[in-house]
């Protein structure tokens, strides 16, 4: 595949006065994990809420396997393949792990209302399938301990793995994570790369990260984009960008 | 023997707003019924049972009328259901009363209604009059006697509103005129001022009202602010009462009022008046009302006749003894009786406030019969 | 435009059947009229309304027993002026305090004990209160309707041709300025913001040293006091009642109107039901008076989900 | 000498669930202490215990020599101990400067306004928006500003749970300087909750660990710096890059999770 | 993947445990069995709950599950009450204006849904509650269909020539209709439907982001539960047996709200727990009046009161709700020998608005 399966062109978007993003561009192969850095206000969880259509952009483009995303329907979005985290975690607290999971998979249920009312043998199927996948997702990310324990009790970090979880769930072709390490110990961090690791080599899932922990994004991430004040600053690999003075004094410091 | 009737006992049930937005005017009519049904038993009973009453909370619902109803027919077995209030609840619950036998006897709404919605039956006996007769004549002589020549109408929503509308239009139609302007209100409305702006655009000089206590105050109040001197407000009966003048004072004269039952001032009262309300004080320590009377007497009459049907009582028998009876109670203008199963005839006059009193502007008449 | 009050005790003029000429009202008469009635009925929809909004605004706890406690206040105003005997003013300055009181009790010792549940648990259990409060009355005064007489019973005047009840201008009054006074309150002192804070973060404004729990009592016991102001004002003119809970819908209407949780859009919903009503009441088929507020109010929530004032809430993600 | 905090043989439940088991840590004056630990140990809840966030049901908490422990959030608040709780917790439809404005609302005296040019300078982003919603800011700025609110409220101990959380590595450096340089100022006493443990060891004098709501280490930063455990577990990623082993597909043995 | 296949279907089971199978095969005996060993009186307040639960269920999978609160769940009831009544009237069958009644509610709930959507929290309560108003008010108006104030006498209810007006016939109708709507509920609450009901409840931004058709939904949960609510119309047009508009106004909405709060959001046994103590509370307090000492008994106001003092204890001191107690008091009985000592802490709790979901 070729650069095509994820494009970004120009996008811009502003929120009265201020200009949250400008004219960003960038690519991202099949497969790849890419890192978004960038100092704080810097509009990467805005780039983010452009992609999943949170936002409306003010000028741009977004292609997705050829489709223009921001064409679609905000629900659509999910099921062209697109899955995200939040920065601030958007559990669904009243449920449980499992079934924060099963609805992670809401995307991939068929089946109509009313046969879902009488129970017919087709939904039944589908239900199996959909627990199935979701016990796999389960078994990666380790969250077996949890599964029917409410989302409201659990720590932070375990709150971030079940978002991860999530996202997983939906069997996405993209997968948008926004700041997954935050809040997670060193300790923590590298169980994360290592599953990240496994997102893109079993499940072969494209990744877009936003991420300020620069350990993370040095152990995975292929290709990363700095941003500053709404604009790509610079972009390569974390080699590369780590060693950029502009990025040194934008964001790493020294 | 017959549902309630028992060996020592006879079980009474009634269902009133003891809860709802009406529930300001229960108090009088429970003690009257109450104070008839003590008395009684104070004396002995009745044909060597003592007389119990049973009263429930319908808060002018239909739906928990219903279910009232069916406590006090299924689980009291009530020999007759006594004066319950509120057409609302009275239409919805009154076939449910006779299917299963059960009396039901001067329910306080628009009787019309009851009866309509009771069906053919012996056992509802209505004695609140008519509001589309009673008002009808009420409305006829204000035209004549008052040269009320643009007449308006302000109602409560709900089938007392509808009866007396009926009676206006009727009257009306009589003459060939129509209804200048109609304005309605709902239960617990606070204010009518637009309702009486409605009138005043229409240039009404006569304002008819299907109101309570406070509406009716507030109508006549609002008449009186805006100085609109020559319009008369005439009440249907539920507002012509004692209450709305001790309450409403002076925004209250000159208001008339389709009379049902007679008012009996303190100083004209008459003897057996007179010891009725020293009865009344000393049981309830408050000031007896004519609405109080009323109900008192509604309860003798039952009273009366369940006493004639002897002491091997029965639906069937208190049925005839009932049509065959007369009554003139306390409060009654006159003689009445049944007559195919209602009231009859429907004495009725009407009155006005002068100087803090109901005062009479007509006869008593029955408006089936002749006119006021 | 404001003649002079031209005072006069209006119910002592006309006798039995003392027929006059009817008043010819032109239609500008009448319609000074109707916006008069409109703006003096709805500034106490408004005035009801201005108490909710407090109650929300710190406890964000919508107060469905608000319109019982303006029936208990007028209830209190009559016991104190005529069962006590005690002169009018003072059992005003009295009712206040009570109602504050009460409702400074409620918030302390009843309300806080559903903070951190769903914000409908408030509604539920207000109504829960606002039922024993009714029947706490009724049992307590009896169901019976009641009058008493206050300065303003019966006064009126003319205003631009029209006349109004001195009442009227003294609620209109009263709203304004209780509003004017709100407004300065929430928006201007440190206090104000503090209750702003306090409603969309309790536990930060506890962290920054915000006696939350004193504040929110606070500001229920001015709600109270509201609520009393309003319960005095509107028993002259439709009797002490328990019936009087009911000007809660349309404070309701009013309050969401204007959009929840604004003082001055409370205000202006109040206005904009009172002005709906008397105009469709005497202009619109009879019947459409009744429901013309409630129409107003999906059609305009539909098109302004927050209200007329409402403030937009947006959240990021 | 009697240390400003002193908190003995803490316990603190959630309903039925005992979340920290008799803690015991003291904090002196002009101090800066971090509190270590994984992903669920009780580090907030201690925290939060100490704010008067929770109550405890057990233990007691002496700031300056008074017992705070049980009181109320406001009045431990208003007795010179501030915390800038997890999840930052600012006033969303409040504007920044209103957020600052609250965070001196206890205080009465005339440097308010000195203190918010203070605030501006240190955090120039909040002075730009400081017309705008709080609620709007990213999460980053939403982090500044409730450290700085905090800090408006002149504290005489302050409590910081993961300052870091969302901050740049910039950033994450300038607060840690900020700290510090409010130590040497105003003599402000820190107990910061971390997981960037480098940093926070690397600042602090003195430090705890918590391991299922227990003190599990304790000593000065430089020797828990040196302690092998602590190496591996707290400092794994930040200290030096992650084991090769990742790109190669060898991993090292998977510790099982903290949490089992 | 077997493994899991096994599982997960137990897992999905309805009554997994025998003990559960057991109780609840008691259950349905009793309720059928009901009838024959209670007096007719309580054959009729029962009927009058299940009902109630009808309604109550209807407006858990919204409220509940859904998280919109709505005001005008009366409405529903009244258009099913008046649309079943009508039909009956022009001669069409019971099984067939039930079903017709339910889906002119569902209609009727989604023109409602389509608009009120756009509004949430306390404001779509708001909406709802006016929409209420305004539905009963034209049904008082609308003479020449509805008989206005007056009313509509209902036809009794006949199947196949047989009357089923009779008190014990009519609770079965009942029993059968509520079963029916239960399971068709229990199934759709663990399917995918239900599961987007709840994140919508949860967080519309990430149902949004999970693909979730936050619309779509929410108009579909508003026209399921003015369907169970219509359906309860119709069956308590029977019951009534006269309908007036006065019937179906804020007071039952209230009513409708309460079952669902007081039983505990989010969950249907907590809907019928709910219904079934509102439901009671009105004959439970005119016995407390029969056992109170004659003067108190007689004071008027003294329902209200009770009636509010009930509810505020429920709400204060059943955060959970009905159901919530019951879980517990299961898990005391599961656990029955071993009883462990919940230590009970007290956590201090703080508001959280709700002005940013
Ligand atoms: N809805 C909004 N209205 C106004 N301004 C906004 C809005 N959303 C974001 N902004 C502004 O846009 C800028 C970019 O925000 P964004 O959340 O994208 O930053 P970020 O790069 O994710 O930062 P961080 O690393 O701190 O999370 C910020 O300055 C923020 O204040
Ligand atoms: N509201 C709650 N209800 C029940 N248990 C809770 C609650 N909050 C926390 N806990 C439990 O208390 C323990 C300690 O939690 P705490 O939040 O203090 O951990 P932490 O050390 O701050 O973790 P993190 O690094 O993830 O923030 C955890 O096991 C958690 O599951
Ligand atoms: C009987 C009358 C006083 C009016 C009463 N509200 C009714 O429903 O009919
Ligand atoms: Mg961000
Ligand atoms: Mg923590």
């Amino acid at each position: 595949m070729s650069a095509e399966f994820f494009e970004v062109e120009r996008l811009s978007l502003s929120f009265g006065g201020v200009k949250a993003v400008r004219d960003v561009s960038f690519s991202i192969r099949a497969g790849e994990i890419l890192a978004v850095i960038g100092p704080n206000g810097a509009g990467k969880t805005s780039l983010l809420n452009l992609i999943t259509r949170v936002f409306d952009a003010s000028s741009g483009s977004i292609r997705f396997n050829g489709q223009d995303i921001l064409r679609l329907a905000r629900h659509d979005v999910v099921r062209q393949g697109i899955a995200r985290t939040f920065q601030n975690i958007e559990l669904f607290e009243g449920a449980t792990v499992l079934e924060n999971l099963l609805l992670g998979r809401h995307r991939a249920d068929h089946g109509n209302f009313f046969s879902q009312m009488f129970n017919l043998p087709s939904v039944r199927r589908a239900e199996a399938r959909t627990r199935e996948r979701v016990e796999d997702v389960v078994r990666l990310l380790e969250l077996a301990p949890f599964r029917h324990r409410p989302v409201a009790e659990l720590p932070y970090g375990v709150r971030k793995v079940v978002e991860l979880g999530r996202a997983l769930a939906a069997e996405p072709r993209l997968l948008l994570l926004d700041e997954p390490a935050s809040g997670l110990n060193p300790e923590e961090t590298r169980r994360l790369a290592y599953w990240l690791e496994d997102i893109q080599a079993e499940l072969g899932v494209t990744v877009v990260m936003v991420e300020h922990d620069m350990s993370l994004v040095a152990a995975v991430a292929n290709r990363v984009v700095v941003m500053d004040q709404g604009q790509v600053l610079t972009d390569g690999t974390p080699a590369q960008v780590q060693a950029d003075p502009r990025v040194i004094a934008a964001y790493l410091g020294t | 023997g017959a549902a309630g009737v028992g060996d020592k006992e006879l079980v009474l049930g009634t269902h009133l707003d003891l809860s709802g937005p009406v529930a300001i005017a229960m108090p009088v009519i429970r003690n009257g019924i109450q104070m008839r049904i003590d008395e009684a038993n104070e004396a002995g009973g009745i044909n060597g049972r003592k007389l119990r009453l049973v009263v429930e909370d319908n808060a002018s619902q239909p739906s928990q009328a219903v279910r009232a109803v069916d406590k006090l027919i299924r689980k009291d077995e009530v020999f007759a259901l006594l004066c319950p209030f509120g057409s609302g609840p009275n239409v919805a619950t009154v076939k449910k009363a006779v299917d299963a036998g059960v009396i039901c006897f001067a329910p306080y709404a628009a009787s019309g209604l009851v009866r309509q919605a009771a069906g053919q039956t012996p056992l509802l006996f209505t004695t609140n009059l008519n509001y589309d007769s009673t008002t009808s004549a009420a409305v006829k002589w204000a035209t004549g006697n008052l040269g009320s020549k643009k007449v308006g109408f302000i109602y409560q929503e709900g089938p007392f509103g509808d009866l007396v509308g009926k009676g206006v239009k009727a009257a009306l139609a009589a003459k060939g005129t129509p209804l200048a302007a109609e304005a309605s209100y709902k239960v617990g409305d606070l204010d009518f001022s637009s309702h009486v702006a409605r009138m005043q655009a229409a240039g009404v000089d006569l304002i008819v009202c299907a109101t309570t206590t406070r509406e009716t105050i507030a109508v006549a109040a609002e008449v009186k602010k805006l100085g609109l001197s020559g319009v008369n407000v005439l009440t249907a009966s539920p507002g012509r009462a004692g209450l709305t003048i001790a309450l409403g004072k002076d925004a209250m004269e000159g208001v008339y009022g389709v009379g049902t039952w007679r008012i009996a001032a303190p100083d004209q009262a008459t003897a057996a008046e007179k010891s009725w309300a020293e009865g009344y004080r000393k049981r309830f320590k408050a000031e007896p009302d004519d609405v109080a009377a009323a109900f008192y007497d509604y309860t003798s009459w039952f009273l009366q006749e369940v006493r004639n049907a002897g002491r091997d009582l029965t639906a069937d028998k208190l049925v005839k003894a009932l049509q065959a009876s007369t009554f003139k109670g306390v409060s009654s203008y006159d003689t009445q009786r049944f007559a195919n199963n209602h009231i009859d005839p429907e004495w009725t006059r009407v009155e006005q406030v002068v100087q803090g009193r109901w005062t009479a502007r007509s006869s008593v008449v029955d408006p089936a019969k002749s006119s006021l | 435009m404001l003649t002079l009050p031209h005072r006069q005790p209006i119910f002592h003029r006309r006798l039995a059947n003392d027929r006059y000429l009817t008043r010819t009202d032109d239609a500008m008469t009448q319609l000074t009229q109707l916006i008069v009635q409109g703006i003096s009925s709805g500034a106490i929809y408004g005035l009801v309304a201005l108490g909710l909004v407090l109650g929300y605004k710190a406890t964000e706890v919508l107060n469905f027993a608000q319109g019982d406690v303006v029936m208990l206040s007028a209830f209190l105003g009559w016991g104190l002026v005529v069962a006590v005997g005690l002169p009018f003013w003072l059992s005003f300055v009295l009712v206040l305090c009570i109602s504050a009181a009460l409702c400074f009790l409620l918030e302390a010792k009843i309300m806080r004990r559903i903070a951190g549940r769903p914000q409908f648990s408030g509604v539920m259990l207000t109504i829960g209160i606002g039922f024993m409060i009714r029947g706490g009355v009724s049992m307590l005064f009896g169901p019976q309707s009641r009058s008493y007489p206050t300065p303003w019973t019966g006064q009126s005047m003319q205003i631009g041709g029209s006349v109004v009840a001195e009442l009227n201008l003294v609620i209109v009054g009263a709203a304004m300025g209780v509003t004017a006074l709100l407004y300065y309150f929430l928006r201007r002192t440190t206090l104000g913001v503090a209750i702003h804070a306090t409603s969309q973060n309790q536990l930060a404004a506890y962290l920054c040293g915000v006696r939350v729990k004193r504040l929110n009592s606070m500001v229920w016991a001015i709600s109270g006091a509201i609520a009393a102001l309003c319960g005095l004002l509107l028993a002259p003119i439709t009797l002490v009642d328990l019936g009087l809970w009911f000007v809660m819908l349309k404070a309701l209407a009013a309050l969401v109107l204007g959009g929840f949780g604004s003082a001055p859009g409370a205000v202006i919903g109040g206005l904009l039901i009172g002005l709906i009503e008397q105009f469709a009441g005497v202009y619109l088929p009879d019947g459409v008076k009744d429901v013309a507020p409630y129409l107003v109010l999906i059609g305009v929530l539909v098109l302004y989900p927050r209200g007329i004032l409402g403030e937009s809430h947006g959240r990021r993600v | 000498m009697t240390p400003l905090l002193s908190v003995r043989n803490l316990e603190t439940w959630y309903g039925p669930v005992r979340a920290l088991h008799g803690v015991s840590l003291e904090v002196h004056a002009a101090q800066i202490v971090t509190v270590l630990g994984a992903n669920g140990a009780g580090k907030t809840t201690l925290l939060n215990t100490i704010a008067g966030v929770l109550a405890p049901s057990n233990g007691t908490v002496e700031f300056e020599g008074r017992p705070i422990g049980g009181k109320d959030a406001d009045e431990v608040a208003r007795g010179g101990v501030v915390l800038v709780p997890e999840g930052r917790q600012i006033f969303p439809f409040l504007t920044i400067a209103e957020n600052l404005r609250m965070g001196a609302f206890a205080r009465r005296d005339a440097e308010i306004a000195r203190d918010m040019a203070q605030m501006y300078d240190w955090f120039p982003r909040l002075f730009e928006r400081q017309r705008q919603q709080a609620g709007l800011l990213s999460g980053g700025e939403q982090q500044m500003l409730a450290i700085s609110r905090a800090l408006m409220g002149r504290p005489r101990l302050l409590l910081l749970d993961e300052p870091s959380l969302g901050l740049s590595p910039l950033f994450t450096k300038d607060i840690f300087a900020i700290i510090k340089r409010i130590r040497e100022q105003t003599k402000t006493a820190v107990l910061v909750v971390e997981q960037n443990a480098a940093i926070a060891l690397a600042t602090a004098d003195h430090g705890y660990v918590i391991e299922l709501g227990r003190v599990a280490a304790a000593g000065p930063c430089e020797a828990l710096a040196q302690r092998e455990d602590i190496k591996e577990f707290y400092l794994g990623g930040a200290s030096h890059p992650p084991p090769q082993g990742v790109a190669d597909g060898i991993r090292p043995a998977r510790r099982r999770p903290s949490w089992n | 993947m077997a493994r899991y296949e096994t599982g997960f279907e137990d897992g999905r089971r309805l009554l997994r445990r025998r003990p559960e199978r057991l109780a609840y095969g008691l259950l349905a005996l009793t309720l059928v069995a009901a009838p024959w060993l209670l007096p007719a009186y309580h054959v009729g307040e029962a009927t009058f709950i299940l009902i109630m639960c009808v309604a109550s269920l209807g407006l858990m999978t919204l409220t509940g599950f859904t998280g919109q609160v709505s005001l005008g769940q009366s409405a529903f009831v009244g258009i099913g009450a008046y649309i079943h009544t009508i039909l009956l009237t022009q001669g069409v069958p019971l099984p067939l204006s039930l079903l017709l009644t339910t889906g002119g509610a569902a209609l009727g709930g989604l023109l409602v849904g389509m608009p009120a959507i756009r509004v949430s929290g306390l404001h779509l309560a708001m909406v709802t509650m006016a929409f209420a108003i305004v539905c009963e008010h034209v049904l008082g108006r609308w003479k020449s269909v509805t008989g206005g104030h007056s009313g509509m006498a209902v036809p009794d209810p006949t199947l196949f020539g047989l009357s089923l007006g009779g008190p014990r016939a009519f609770y079965f109708l009942c029993l059968m209709v509520l079963a029916v709507v239960l399971l068709l509920l229990v199934n759709l609450m663990r399917s995918a439907t239900g599961r987007a009901f709840i994140g919508i409840r949860d967080s519309e931004a990430a149902a949004q982001g999970l693909g979730i058709d936050v619309a779509r939904t929410k108009v579909l949960a508003f026209s399921l539960s003015a369907a169970c609510s219509g359906l309860a119309g119709a069956l308590l047009a029977h019951q009534m047996q006269h309908i007036t508009p006065e019937a179906f106004g804020l007071a039952l909405s209230l009513q409708l709200v309460l079952m669902v709060f007081i039983g505990g959001l989010g969950s249907l046994r907590g809907a019928i727990l709910g219904a079934i103590l509102i439901g009671l509370l009105p004959s439970f307090i005119s016995s407390l009046k029969e056992m109170l000492p004659a003067r108190l008994g007689a004071q008027f106001g003294l329902e209200l009161f009770v009636y509010g003092a009930v509810l505020t204890f429920f709400v204060l001191l059943e955060p959970g709700g009905l159901n919530s107690r019951w879980v517990r008091i299961r898990k005391v009985l599961a656990e029955f020998p071993w009883v462990r000592k919940s230590s009970t802490h007290q956590t201090k709790v703080y508001m959280k608005s709700e002005r940013y979901r």
